[in-house]
């Protein structure tokens, strides 16, 4: 589904990407994992447009898509969260998703004077496709809360929802755990696993709760200092001693002074 | 933050009610004479006049601002590309003026403009490196060079030509208010070229670059004669609505003058206000009808979600850029016709006028007074604010005699006075001030 | 001998002026980027208040001289300095505690502090003219000159004169030692950390323990400070005119932008980016051209572009600056 | 950073224009506001007790009921709950950061309800926020001497004690923070707090985001710190691991305490478990 | 009657310095009138102030309505060329009221369409770059630089002096714009010095950008003569350049005689300064609206309008400064008068000053007068 080939992505003198090659499968849930400051983000970032790479090559499918704008991937099927939610605060959460969808005939300028009947026909199809995907996320209790207002697990619930509002084929969602009460993570993942068997969609998920990736990834690649440091099924990541050594370690050392 | 804007909430009357009060004032100011008011009708609408022009400014840097979050510091320049259109399209052709070097100047223009597109076609078509420096670099002085070879020679005859009263190509002799829709369309031939350089880039980009075009769009008005005659100014631009002259030896009209019990002088003032007011309401209302039909449909939905974020705008597919450029483009085309209809106005084109204290930092003023994001809040904040703008003149100096009577007789004193004029800054930025304390929002905020 | 009197001319003409220009500006977007970075908005009213405390300066001036005391060789008004920036800081802290203090408990959004400021100018532009008129006003007294252009012909025996004045070698002083004492304070006091704290990340200052309303103040201080030298500067060199300090506003800005707005080292090299791009390119290079190619005889003036357009030019030029150095010159480190 | 604090510029509105306003986030609280007295404490009081909380931000809602939250010195408090519980709005309760209607701080037998932030530094408290919590165009060195700003003798030792502590801080020292990675982030952020040589350290959420070695490797450091005597009052989501090293644990629902008692008083109790922890 | 003229004048704005000299000089001549109790059976004048601001003209217009509708029957100004043509056109012509601008010296004004209502009590540019011409001339100087103030003024003055002067043989090295206000001059000076010439002709303002650059022009030893035309002759420049201009000289319209110097004299005793530039024409352009009305009979413009061509010119009794009171009691008595007044005015053609223009110099620092065109 897509192709990394030999990324970099230099910051002045600093190579937070250095020469990363992976390939997402189609209709898999990759995880990718990595010590802070590996480069997971960065290589998101790049990979959806919103940073040019000093080098290397992003193929979508057969497709060459390096270096094109975050807009024109979208229109692509490639969707992403972001590691610290994105809502639109000032709009209500039906908003937040009915603007989702690109090519509406309310979006050209000249259509909003002329054409009123076909847009009205087109909301109607829309409000009803987001309240939809609110019952899927059971928060349709929020639909015109401002997103501002939502909690912090609530937008994260808000940002896959957007990913819902179109056939999406690949969604990159970054680190959509962190901060998130981990009751609500399981309602997540449930999320996850449901859209990726039902409508097929390919994940690729970065993360640092180790049950969250062992429990919804297959399979997971290791990034450390801009490389891909191992590649495998979560258990067999798990047991790989560099990754312990990098990444996971090996629990707390001052356990005698727990509980005094 | 959001705490304090719920808190706010608005009040649907609250708009209604303060143009309730902008039109008393504007009742006052025709009927009440007083120390306050001048109770003539001939003033109150050549306030209201410039005020609906001010409005539809305002509504352009809405528009940028409001909408798209854009800081356009250049009104004062697309203002004046405005202006240009009334002359190049409703004054008569200069005779000898087109002849003398017309066609030679349009070559150059194609010239230079051929120029620049190859430079851009070269930077992009070429490899990275010296050999394309280079070449951008020689493509552009040969450009250069070509171009004045045959701009200048053309210039310095057209200007030749009945130097004293002309010296100018002249216009088209077209009615006026062709004009109009000219003048929204230079302004965005020119917003178009600024915001291909600078939008999309850092949002500094676009400070520097419209008060660089203000600037130059100024500075090619006072210098380049052959346009529209400099410094040395274009007057009697033709009107789309009668003459006072006309109408006072009108014998239909001075019967009417009589009827209504105004002296024929001041009924022809009144009269022509009026025609222009229809006119200017016309203009104002139509495109706050547009703006708003854009505003309340899935545009608007887009617009406002690309201000609140711009990140997350992109990645759910909307072209921020793109946008960003059509409503810069949009905005500054309205603010265009509002520049076209303000020389119509005032019959008169001359390019010393342009300050951007006026034309741009009072327009701004008036959008964030009125309540920036709200097209009927940038209408009220313009017209109220050019109203203060026009009555601190003489308020001004009347607040500082109020000040200084418990003074003693004496230097002091006379110094105040003397100075009486430039209370009218002060009681501006007291006004400003008052204003922006009991509504830090604006009068009628967003929503 | 020729390629001499070519080099004076330029020095005597565009390098010594520009370079003078350029100081000016440097100090006043050093001021505008100070409350930019900390303050978080545009000042406006920075040219009108500049106005002021010349105007304040002045007044102190004339005092001294008709008291008879005097700086020898330098200009009096540096005598005056001191009672003119404390007015001026007194002055604005006064607006602050009136005007900005509101919005800033209100959290209220940063645009409205700009049209603040916008109101506030208008106050201080009508008080300057109270205060002084709205008259020229010269007030450089001791030598004009440090070198003039007669006796540094005779001294060289070139064709050409240079010429540098008290005022122009004073400014360059004055910018350099205010620049170093800047970055002096900013960087090792423990103020000046709180300062640049302060700008970083306001919440976190104060769970430090820094008054936000000390730095606050302090940030207008420095801030009427670096005004009433840049504008006292700027006066003594060309001559005070409440007017003029309106107009040096636009220029201000964009040499804070161009440098990268809250940047200081980026606001001095956006001075002298602006003063240069205005004098150097619309200099008619006919002159030195004749010393350095005595045979050729061009016919025009060898001028890229006329007068006329030197601010539309230097705006290219930023912009130039800019799409090569997208963050300014000088991006990253700030306040 | 690159797609994270850049858009939060006016208060998460648009008209973001850098020219005019400064872009970067500008901060929450009223630095204006001055501090009323401080009175006597209670008998009996813990070290820290925030005591039946009530209030909210400006003039909204109430977001925290009759909250109460306590530490002893020497102990590790740790305070859970679901999103939007309310956590973060009691440590800034406690810390000043918003009004209280009803309720009362106190700390070391002095009632401090009416102190504002900077005071209750002076105070000895200490404080590491959930978000934005360095200074990020300023050297790691200056963060900590930051942190020692209220402090008028020589820093120098408690500099070397906190660079043993936390040994990436040290290798850091001359970089601007804000280039560093989440994990080393959250490390000055901590190291900033203990350069007060405060009287009680209050993290929110020091772990999230923070990969697993960094995050075994901080609460180590929380163990020690707390041991050493320092009271520590802590938000975490990494309900699992944090109830583990927690003397006393709090779990919040809707700004109401719903459950109060040991860590493993609460990991034991299944609906807990289930309801709060996603065990 | 209570009779109230306008002084629409730059009372803000980038001449707001010459504003308060002018005004002294139209309430100098309105309280004289007064005084005498001599206009229209006792009638007394008062001046009303309406801020053309000099460059913005909408706002010159407004303010200028709004005086209208005070009921002024005459006004002074306006000030600025641009903005006066705007208020003559949409205020002065559709209201009929008479307009006497001290000071808008743009040549367009001459063939302006104002129905017999505008007069000017300065000449037009379009005389003075010819007598600028012949003076440069008769000094043996044949290559001169050029600089002027980028307005219609400077522009008008710029132009016809280039014309006359190259016809005449002489050399323009550059023919420069400045804009006044600018924060810095340095750029126009080094392009003058650049282009060199035996003199350099600052058609400028002497407290705008006309004083920057000659400023800047002997700092740098650009140039050590200077030719200045009206905008720049004052006693500003001689106290700002003192004994810097020895070689320099100028030419600005002013009458021979007493007239001026009485003028001055009186304004300094009403405590201004009457030889700041156009205020005696301020002074004069007041004084023929009152002069008018009493030889009509009448503050209607419409009857009086016709009689400023009258009271100005020959033949009669020729009335100077501080004379008013004579002048209106000799018209009341149906005499014919001249008024020569502070600017020794002679209207020609359209109704605007014929102009004489003094030739000055400033050995020692001094303003000397050598000889009147
Ligand atoms: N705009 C930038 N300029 C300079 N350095 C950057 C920039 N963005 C990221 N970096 C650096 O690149 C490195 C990789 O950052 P990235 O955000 O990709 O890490 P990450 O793997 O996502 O870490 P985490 O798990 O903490 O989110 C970090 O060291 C970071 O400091
Ligand atoms: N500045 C603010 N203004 C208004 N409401 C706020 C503000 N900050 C938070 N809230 C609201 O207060 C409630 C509690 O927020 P708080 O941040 O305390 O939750 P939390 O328990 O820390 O959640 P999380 O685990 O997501 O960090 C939420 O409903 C939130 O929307
Ligand atoms: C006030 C004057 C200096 C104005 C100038 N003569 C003009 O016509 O604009
Ligand atoms: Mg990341
Ligand atoms: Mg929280």
């Amino acid at each position: 589904m897509i192709r990394v080939e030999d990324l970099h992505k230099h910051f002045g003198g600093f190579r937070a990407v250095d020469g990363a090659s992976m390939t997402i499968e189609k209709g898999s849930i990759t995880g990718l994992i990595g010590p802070n400051g590996a480069g997971k983000t960065t290589l998101f970032n790049v990979i959806a447009g919103v940073l040019k790479p000093t080098s290397g090559r992003v193929f979508m499918g057969d497709e060459d898509v390096t270096g094109l704008p975050p807009h024109e991937l979208f229109h692509k099927g490639l969707l992403r969260t972001f590691q610290l939610a994105h809502e639109f605060s000032s709009m209500t959460v039906r908003e937040n998703l009915m603007m989702v969808p690109g090519k509406q005939t309310g979006e050209t300028i000249v259509n909003t004077w002329f054409r009123r009947g076909q847009i009205d026909r087109e909301e109607e199809a829309l409000r009803k496709r987001a309240d939809e995907v609110l019952d899927f996320l059971t928060i349709r209790h929020l639909t015109h809360e401002k997103a501002g207002n939502l909690s912090g697990g609530q937008k994260k619930l808000l940002e896959l929802g957007r990913t819902m509002m179109v056939d999406a084929n690949i969604v990159f969602l970054d680190e959509v755990g962190a901060g998130v009460n981990r009751t609500l993570l399981g309602t997540i993942s449930d999320a996850i696993i449901r859209l990726n068997k039902e409508r097929g969609y390919t994940f690729c998920v970065i993360e640092h709760d180790m049950d969250f990736i062992g429990k919804l990834c297959d399979p997971v690649i290791v990034m450390a200092e801009g490389k891909v440091l191992a590649q495998g099924s979560a258990e067999g990541i798990m047991q790989n001693e560099q990754v312990i050594e990098a990444y996971l370690g090996r629990g707390l050392k001052n356990k005698e002074m727990i509980g005094a | 933050m959001s705490t304090n804007r719920q808190a706010e909430s608005s009040n649907p009357w609250r708009a209604p009610i303060l143009f309730a009060i902008l039109a008393i004032l504007f009742i006052l100011e025709g009927s009440w004479r007083s120390a306050m008011f001048s109770g003539s009708w001939n003033t109150s609408l050549a306030i209201l006049n410039m005020g609906l022009i001010s409005a539809i400014t305002a509504l352009g840097v809405n528009m940028q601002w409001g909408y798209a979050g854009l800081f356009n510091v250049g009104v004062v320049g697309f203002l004046a590309l405005g202006g240009l259109a009334p002359v190049l399209v409703s004054l008569p052709p200069v005779d000898g003026g087109w002849s003398s070097g017309g066609l030679r100047v349009l070559t150059a223009l194609v010239v230079g403009l051929g120029t620049l597109g190859l430079a851009v076609t070269l930077w992009q078509r070429l490899r990275r490196g010296w050999v394309r420096g280079l070449a951008v670099t020689g493509a552009l002085i040969a450009g250069f060079v070509l171009y004045r070879n045959i701009f200048d020679p053309a210039v310095i005859a057209i200007e030749a030509n009945q130097s004293a009263q002309y010296g100018n190509l002249g216009g088209l002799g077209w009615p006026v208010l062709i004009s109009w829709p000219v003048g929204g369309l230079f302004a965005a031939a020119a917003a178009w070229g600024v915001g291909k350089v600078a939008l999309g880039l850092r949002s500094d980009y676009l400070a520097i670059a419209t008060l660089g075009i203000g600037e130059i769009i100024v500075a090619v008005l006072k210098n380049e004669e052959w346009l529209a005659r400099g410094v040395k100014n274009i007057t009697s631009i033709p009107r789309p609505v009668p003459y006072e002259i006309a109408l006072q030896q009108n014998p239909e009209f001075q019967t009417a003058a009589a009827n209504w019990g105004f002296p024929l002088a001041e009924a022809s003032g009144i009269w022509v206000k009026l025609c222009y007011m229809s006119l200017f309401l016309v203009v104002l209302l139509s495109i706050i009808l547009l703006a708003e039909l854009a505003l309340k449909s899935p545009w608007g939905r887009m617009m406002r979600a690309i201000r609140d974020n711009e990140t997350a705008a992109e990645a759910m597919g909307k072209d921020v850029t793109g946008r960003h450029l059509q409503v810069f483009v949009i905005g500054s085309a309205v603010i265009g016709i509002a520049g076209a209809m303000m020389i119509t106005l005032d019959g008169l084109m001359a390019p010393t006028g342009y300050n951007p204290l006026r034309y741009t930092f009072l327009i701004w003023v008036m959008v964030i007074v009125g309540g920036s994001g709200n097209n009927w809040g940038a209408v009220l904040g313009a017209i109220l604010i050019w109203f203060l703008w026009i009555k601190v003149e003489v308020w001004g100096p009347s607040l500082i005699g109020v000040l200084v009577t418990p003074l003693p007789e004496g230097g002091l004193k006379e110094h105040l006075l003397d100075s009486a004029a430039h209370m009218r800054f002060i009681a501006m930025g007291l006004v400003l001030l008052l204003v922006l304390r009991f509504s830090p929002r604006g009068l009628v905020p967003e929503r | 001998m020729d390629i001499l009197n070519a080099l004076v001319a330029f020095l005597n003409f565009v390098f010594i002026p520009a370079a003078t220009y350029g100081a000016q500006l440097a100090l006043g977007a050093l001021g505008v980027t100070l409350i930019y970075g900390i303050l978080r908005f545009s000042n406006f009213a920075h040219g009108d208040t500049m106005a002021f405390g010349t105007a304040i300066t002045i007044i102190v001036t004339w005092g001294l001289q008709s008291l008879g005391i005097s700086l020898g060789p330098l200009p009096t008004a540096l005598l005056a300095l001191p009672v003119g920036i404390a007015g001026t800081a007194a002055v604005v802290l006064l607006t602050d505690r009136t005007v900005y203090r509101f919005y800033r408990a209100q959290r209220a959004a940063p645009i409205i502090l700009v049209m603040a400021s916008v109101g506030v100018m208008f106050l201080m532009n009508g008080f300057t003219r109270l205060l002084i008129g709205v008259d020229e006003q010269r007030f450089a007294d001791g030598a004009r000159f440090v070198i003039n252009v007669r006796d540094f012909r005779e001294w060289s025996g070139l064709t050409e004169g240079l010429a540098l004045k008290t005022t122009q070698a004073l400014t360059l002083v004055v910018v350099v030692v205010v620049v170093w004492a800047l970055f002096w304070f900013l960087n090792r006091t423990k103020s000046g950390k709180a300062m640049r704290a302060y700008s970083d990340n306001e919440d976190l200052a104060l769970l430090s323990g820094v008054d936000p309303e000390r730095v606050v103040r302090l940030t207008w201080i420095i801030a009427a400070a670096l005004m009433t030298i840049a504008g006292v500067l700027y006066g003594l060199d060309k001559s005070f005119k409440a007017f003029n300090y309106f107009q040096i506003l636009l220029p201000i800005f964009a040499a804070a932008i161009v440098g990268g707005l809250g940047n200081p080292l980026g606001a001095i090299a956006g001075g002298f980016v602006v003063a240069f791009s205005e004098v150097a390119i619309t200099y008619p290079w006919l002159k030195i051209a004749g010393y350095l190619f005595p045979d050729w005889q061009p016919d025009g003036l060898l001028q890229l572009l006329s007068t006329e357009y030197k601010f539309a030019v230097s705006f290219v030029i930023l912009i130039i600056v800019l799409l090569f150095k997208p963050t300014g010159l000088f991006s990253g480190k700030s306040v | 950073m690159s797609d994270s604090d850049a858009d939060k510029a006016f208060g998460k509105r648009g008209n973001r224009d850098a020219s005019i306003v400064n872009p970067r986030p500008p901060g929450t609280v009223d630095g204006t506001r001055k501090s009323g007295p401080t009175g006597p404490g209670r008998a009996g009081d813990p070290f820290l007790i925030g005591d039946g909380m009530t209030g909210g931000y400006g003039r909204g809602p109430d977001i925290l009921h009759d909250c109460t939250i306590a530490v002893e010195k020497g102990e590790i408090a740790v305070i859970v709950g679901p999103n939007g519980a309310g956590k973060s709005t009691a440590m800034k309760a406690i810390f000043g950061m918003l009004d209280l209607r009803q309720g009362s701080v106190r700390l070391n037998g002095r009632d401090i309800t009416a102190l504002n932030p900077q005071d209750r530094v002076k105070a000895g408290m200490g404080f590491v926020p959930q978000v934005n919590n360095i200074f990020p165009s300023m050297t790691v060195e200056e963060n900590l001497e930051m942190g020692a700003f209220i402090r008028d003798d020589d820093i120098r030792e408690t500099l070397q004690q906190v660079y043993e502590l936390f040994p990436a801080v040290a290798d850091k020292r001359k970089q601007a923070a804000g280039e560093l990675s989440g994990g080393q982030r959250q490390q000055v952020a901590v190291s900033r707090a203990l350069m007060t040589r405060p009287d009680l350290l209050m993290l929110d959420e020091p772990t999230a985001g923070v990969s697993p070695i960094v995050m075994d490797e901080l609460f180590d450091r929380i163990i020690a710190i707390a041991r050493g005597g320092l009271p520590v009052l802590m938000v975490e989501q990494n309900a699992q691991q944090a109830m583990m090293i927690a003397d006393k644990a709090y779990v919040l629902v809707q700004g109401r305490n719903a459950h109060t008692g040991t860590g493993k008083e609460l990991m034991a109790n299944d609906e807990v478990r289930r309801t709060f922890l996603g065990g | 009657e209570d009779i109230k003229l306008a002084a629409s004048l730059g009372f803000t704005g980038a001449l707001e310095s010459l504003a308060p000299d002018m005004l002294g000089g139209a309430e100098l001549a309105a309280k004289e009138v007064t005084d005498s109790g001599n206009l229209l059976d006792g009638s007394t004048v008062e001046i009303v102030q309406s801020d053309s601001t000099c460059t913005d003209a909408a706002a010159a217009v407004s303010a200028l309505e709004r005086v209208v509708a005070e009921g002024i029957k005459g006004i002074v100004g306006g000030m600025c060329s641009g903005e006066t043509i705007a208020s003559l056109e949409n205020v002065a012509v559709p209201n009929g009221i008479v307009m006497i601008s001290p000071s808008a010296t743009s040549p367009a004004l001459s063939t302006i369409e104002d129905q017999g209502l505008f007069f000017r009590t300065s000449p037009s540019d379009a005389r003075q770059g010819e007598v600028m011409s012949d003076i440069i001339k008769s000094r043996g100087i044949e290559s001169v630089a050029l600089t002027y103030t980028n307005n219609d003024y400077g522009k008008g003055l710029a132009d016809s002096f280039q014309a006359a002067y190259e016809a005449a043989g002489g050399t323009v090295t550059i023919n420069a714009a400045h804009d006044d206000g600018k924060a810095d001059y340095s750029a126009e000076v080094a392009a003058l010095a650049a282009a060199g010439g035996d003199a350099l002709v600052v058609a400028g303002y002497v407290d705008q950008g006309g004083s920057g650059i000659t400023r800047a022009s002997l700092d740098t030893g650009a140039f050590e003569t200077f030719v200045f035309p009206d905008g720049m002759i004052s006693q500003a420049l001689v106290d700002n350049f003192g004994t810097e201009l020895a070689t320099s000289f100028g030419q600005n319209p002013a009458a021979e005689g007493e007239g001026r110097d009485n003028y001055i004299a009186t304004a300094e005793a009403a405590g201004f300064d009457g030889s700041s530039a156009f205020s005696a024409e301020a002074y004069d352009a007041a004084a023929m609206i009152l002069l008018a009305m009493q030889a009509a009979g009448s503050s209607d413009p419409a009857a009086y309008k016709d009689k400023v061509m009258e009271i100005a010119n020959e033949p009669g009794e020729k009335i100077m400064p501080g004379e008013l009171a004579k002048g209106l009691e000799l018209l009341a008595a149906g005499t014919d008068i001249d008024y020569v007044g502070a600017t020794a005015v002679e209207l020609v053609g359209p109704g605007e000053s014929a102009g004489v223009y003094r030739e000055v110099e400033f050995p020692e620092g001094e303003l000397s007068v050598v000889g009147f065109h």
